[in-house]
């Protein structure tokens, strides 16, 4: 078994909206020091290993998690929990 | 001019022909080098461009155009703001508006959608009216295919999205699945807003020395050649433009709502409009060109998000939940106040001039000056090559097709599990459609209707067409598209208003597409000015193609009707049983085009349906007169599939059952899509009354409280099915597609 | 009775909240802006519906930190009846004056109809109009109304009796235990998901929620007579 | 300038049901060797260095960014980009 981690961020010329509402009500909550918010997903999959892993994992990137056309993904694979 | 680092020079702009990737023709760079009297510099080029591209100028669309009816005793605004307004008495009026939004949301469906949504709202409070509903139109390919699905899911979660966030009701509208939109989705949204005479606002930048103030989020790289992209095919290299995606944000938009709302009412507000396609380009250049003036503007001073903005960047850019406003000179600090209520800024960043050019300053340098009118007024004007196409030739010569049909019920209930004409519920139960609490008629009957607060008016409000018969004759599938809208207000109770219309079309530079454009057009300002309802604004959305082919010409008609006394709504669900069931005009053989014929033949061919306005406008006047006398208890029009989809309509939900006897042709009756008619319930005891006024009423049969659709010919009993059996059929079909994986 | 409705920038039931309370049970109302921070005067609080700041984050989560909150804590500490509806319970659980927390439509998508509601306490100064096992029309609209809480939660909720509205039939959004509303332990805070203020007028389609206006107006006057003999 | 990455993810005996609709989803795309998957947030902030950096994250999160009835959090500091 494999713990795939996989991290979802808008790019980088999209408007994050979310990420901006967030900063302003910091800032309302007097958390200045905060100079840019940016919200993403991140997603935890377990997986049964293969050999072609990440290749899987990237098609599933690209064909439902994550919408390329405004977002990017990274990810990583550990070792997970064998059941 | 200056020019700045890394972007190409005047020389190699005209040398290299750099204007052609902006989607500038060659002669309409040198008009524009003669109306200069100079070599353009990038920015320069860039505002021609988006300016002179079909979405703004309706450089193709605008000599058909000139052919719609929009004037009337009641239009107080026709197209060329914002949005149209038409009178509705007690002072107060309606204004309203639809849009495309169709190659965004073929990109990125979501925020296709919702900006879409955006914008049209955008559109009606710049205004100066609150927005009190909204509608769509949508259309999309086969749902077996599993990008169909995935487009039709997203858009339908975008425009809840949108609306749901910012309050507005989404109370109805259209969706229809055909072949021809699989790679080319329509998604039509319209507007709908309330307002009092005295508060109509208009983009005019009058008074010289008057201060230009941006208001609204912040400008972006967002969407830059969004408006040039609008008006191209979408091919392979169409996803090479995704940087050009805009994200919608719902919450900045209420609260850029409810300030602008507010500032209407301070009279220090000169002009306002949207900073909609080609944003700042478009609002600053056509607010000076309509009121004969100029404007300069120092860039600098425009909120950026994004460090190192080019001012073709900005000027170009699409972000959206933007306005831009003039003011009295002097008063800009009240203005900001009314922003920095609802957490906006309201920043001056330029002057109305005298002379008539758009000056734009940056970085301490002039870095474009062109004249206001060259962009907007003086934009070309095509007039395109028609042609009759082949096929309608064709058409027109085919004899008139009739189904063999075995078991009506066996049709009638696959006709109910067709998309386009299964139950919505699907759909608009993930909009609210009422919040506001003045929906009355949600979605789900004819036209929704939306009551008027204070008074005992309300709207009645739709979005109809069919394009399988424009496919067939674009002149007479118009004309329908038109009347159908018209009867949908009636059966509501209400008068139609005017409409608002969104040409939904291929590449007009083929022939037939233009000359399909033509007939459109031509049909529709015939039915309008028969049925008395002028057109008040619209949208044009050109080139909706995919590796050449053209979409079905579906120019969705928006119509509002107005509602004299809320007692007067009806609904199109029987009510009681007892009652007697009419249909409104006999059936012939109109099968081209139909529901049937698709069914059945998998295409549409032959003669489209004929529409006699004449005897559409009666039978208009007659129902609407006999439900204003408060004859009748349920009205529902025939439309898509025939009598046998509109009686299964009337019963579902309705607790009740029917008993229906047919002395004519029963295939015909039942699936024929002859034009100009109704169902109709009456209550026994005012059925003379009731037949005194409609002329064309023939008795059917009655309502029933056993919840059993039967229906018999000459020689007995020819279809019984439990409702519960077409409730099934038709609601279950929606989301059968949808939890089925592709 | 004088009645506030707080407006959050994005609450957007705000005004059917007010037109309720004005129009259906012809009351005094008003509205009180987030950035306010006085509640004075008043002698309920209503929480309306919408998407405060968006909604963007969690639902409610910003809403909470607005300067009109400590004012609403207050209000209910001194055992004024506090209402929050749909965004507005997302807003009391975000702020503890209700336990438990919201998840998204099991579904996952937004959900705008009317639906039956059981009431299941008839005990609380906002039900007291309707009998236990009524069964009342109510719409709701949200995609974020999947109620959760822990066991231990749940089973005090339970036996002090503080589900108030449960789903009836169909669960529209997977909310444990059916529930739709809950009240606090002094039961004068009540956070329900369905609008009763869409419910108050039969042209709408129902008036069912009605009577749920009319119980707190009926508790405020008997317990300002007690006061005032 | 710090970069803090904050990941926020659902408790474990919270049902997860965006996540059980995306494992769905993958299951019908034939990914069957995905055996869980669970969905949670993904923020970047921008932040001022600060003495107690740590302590004022973790109340930003306890706060505001997470929902601790249902939510567990952790966080990484970078270095950020100085500017
Ligand atoms: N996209 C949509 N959004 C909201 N309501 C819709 C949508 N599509 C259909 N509806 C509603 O479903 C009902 C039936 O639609 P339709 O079949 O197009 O009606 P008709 O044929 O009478 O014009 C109408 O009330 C309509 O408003
Ligand atoms: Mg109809």
């Amino acid at each position: 078994m494999k713990k795939v981690k996989i991290y979802i961020t808008l790019r980088e010329s999209v408007l994050d909206p979310q990420g901006q509402a967030v900063m302003d009500s910091l800032h309302n909550m007097s958390y200045e020091d905060v100079k840019d918010v940016r919200i993403g997903k991140y997603i935890e999959l377990e997986m049964e290993d293969s050999k072609n892993l990440t290749n899987r994992i990237e098609e599933m990137c690209e064909k439902l998690l994550a919408n390329t056309v405004i977002e990017n993904y990274r990810y990583e694979i550990e070792e997970g929990v064998t059941q | 001019m200056p020019q700045l680092l890394h972007e190409p020079t005047p020389e190699m702009i005209a040398e290299e022909k750099i204007y052609r990737q902006m989607g500038l023709a060659d002669r309409e760079f040198d008009a524009i080098q003669e109306l200069l009297g100079r070599k353009p510099n990038y920015t320069e080029i860039g505002l021609f461009s988006v300016m002179w591209s079909e979405h703004c100028s309706y450089k193709t669309s605008k000599p058909v155009l000139k052919k719609f009816p929009s004037t009337g005793a009641r239009v107080l605004q026709g197209p060329g703001e914002g949005a149209g307004v038409v009178d509705i008495g007690d002072n107060q009026a309606v204004v309203f508006k639809i849009e495309s939004h169709n190659h965004p949301s073929a990109i990125e469906p979501y925020q296709g959608a919702a900006t879409g949504v955006g914008g049209i709202i955008r559109d009606v409070f710049s205004m100066g009216a609150r927005p009190v509903a909204l509608l769509n139109s949508l259309r999309f390919g086969d749902l077996n295919q599993a990008r169909v699905k995935y487009l039709f899911e997203e858009v339908v979660a975008g425009i809840a999205g949108y609306g749901n966030c910012i309050g507005i009701p989404t109370v109805g509208g259209e969706v229809q699945f055909d072949e021809c939109y699989n790679g080319n989705p329509l998604v039509n949204a319209m507007c709908v807003g309330l307002i009092n005479h005295e508060d109509i606002k208009v983009g005019q930048a009058k008074g010289i020395g008057n201060t230009v103030m941006y208001v609204g989020a912040s400008t972006g790289r967002d969407g830059i050649h969004g408006a040039t992209f609008a008006s191209e095919e979408l091919n392979e290299q169409s996803d090479e433009k995704r940087p050009a995606v805009q994200v919608g944000d719902p919450f900045m938009e209420k609260l850029l709502l409810e300030a602008c709302l507010e500032l209407i009412k301070n009279d220090a507000l000169v002009g306002i409009q949207d900073m909609g396609a080609a944003g700042l380009t478009s609002s600053s250049s056509e607010m000076a060109s309509k009121a004969g003036v100029g404007i300069h503007m120092n860039l600098d001073l425009v909120p950026q998000r994004e460090a190192g903005m080019t001012p073709y960047e900005m000027m170009l850019s699409e972000s959206q939940e933007r306005m831009l406003i003039v003011v009295k000179k002097g008063r800009e600090e009240e203005i900001k106040d009314i922003f920095a209520k609802w957490n906006l800024h309201a920043v001056a960043i330029g002057e109305v001039i005298e002379e008539k050019v758009l000056r734009l300053e940056h970085k301490g340098k002039i870095a474009a000056e062109v004249p206001v009118d060259a962009l907007a007024e003086e934009a070309p004007v095509y007039h395109m090559p028609s042609k009759i196409p082949d096929d309608y030739k064709a058409f027109q010569k085919q004899p008139v097709w009739k189904p063999n049909i075995q078991s009506p019920k066996d049709v009638l209930l696959r006709l109910l599990r067709q998309p386009t004409i299964a139950s919505k519920e699907w759909v608009y139960n993930q909009y609210d459609y009422m919040v506001q609490t003045n929906t009355v008629v949600s979605p789900g009957s004819d036209a929704a209707v939306v009551r008027i607060r204070g008074t005992k008016k309300a709207l009645a409000m739709t979005t109809d067409c069919n394009a399988k018969y424009l496919l067939l004759d674009p002149e007479m599938g118009c004309k329908i598209a038109v009347a159908e809208a018209a009867r949908n207000i009636v059966c509501s109770g209400g008068r139609p208003l005017a409409i608002t219309d969104c040409l939904n079309f291929g590449n007009p530079e083929k022939p037939e597409v233009f000359w399909q454009l033509e007939k459109a057009v031509e049909g529709m300002s015939e039915a309008c000015v028969e049925l008395e309802t002028p057109v008040i604004s619209g949208n044009v959305s050109l080139y909706n193609e995919t590796n050449q082919k053209a979409i079905d010409p579906t120019p969705v008609v928006g119509m509002v009707g107005l509602i004299e006394d809320i007692k007067h709504m009806t609904t199109s669900r029987f009510k009681q049983a007892g009652d007697a069931i009419y249909v409104i005009g006999k059936a012939d053989a109109s099968f081209e085009g139909s529901a049937c014929q698709l069914l059945l033949e998998g295409k549409a061919s032959g003669r489209a349906p004929q529409l006699d306005l004449t005897v559409e406008k009666k039978r208009q006047a007659q129902l609407l007169q006999a439900i204003k006398k408060g004859l009748v208890q349920s009205a529902h029009d025939v439309s898509d599939g025939g009598l046998g989809v509109a009686l299964a309509e009337s019963l579902i939900d309705s607790g009740q059952g029917a008993d229906i006897q047919i002395t004519d042709d029963i295939n015909c009756e039942l699936f024929s899509e002859t034009q100009s008619r109704f169902v109709v319930s009456v209550s026994e005891d005012v059925r003379e009354d009731f037949e005194k006024i409609v002329d064309d009423a023939v008795y059917l049969g009655r309502v029933t409280d056993k919840p059993m659709l039967t229906i018999s010919g000459n020689d007995g009993e020819v279809l019984k099915a439990e409702v519960a059996e077409l409730e099934e059929a038709w609601k279950g079909a929606l989301p059968c597609y949808m939890t089925k994986e592709g | 009775m004088k009645t506030a409705v707080i407006v959050f920038p994005g609450s957007n039931c705000d005004t059917d909240m007010y037109c309720a309370i004005k129009e259906g049970l012809g009351e005094e109302v008003e509205y009180v802006w987030h950035d306010d921070s006085s509640l004075d005067g008043f002698d309920a609080v209503m929480i309306p519906g919408g998407f405060s700041y968006g909604d963007y984050l969690r639902s409610g989560a910003i809403a909470r930190f607005s300067k009109i909150m400590p004012a609403v804590i207050q209000a209910a500490n001194a055992g004024k009846p506090v209402l929050g509806v749909c965004n507005g319970f997302q807003i009391l659980l975000e702020a503890g004056l209700l336990p438990g927390a919201m998840l998204r439509n099991k579904k996952l998508k937004f959900i705008c109809k009317t639906v039956p509601l059981a009431v299941e306490n008839a005990e609380t100064l906002f039900t007291a109009g309707y009998k236990k096992g009524d069964i009342i029309q109510i719409p709701i609209a949200h995609g974020e109304g999947n109620y959760y809480c822990d066991e231990k939660t749940l089973e005090q909720l339970q036996e002090q009796n503080r589900i108030v509205f449960k789903y009836h039939g169909n669960n529209p959004n997977g909310s444990i235990d059916n529930i739709a509303g809950i009240i606090n332990e002094k039961g004068n805070v009540l956070g329900m998901m369905p609008h009763p203020e869409r419910a108050v007028d039969m042209l709408l389609g129902s008036d069912d929620g009605l009577k749920l206006f009319q119980s707190i107006l009926q508790h405020w006057r008997e317990s300002h007579a007690a006061v005032t003999t």
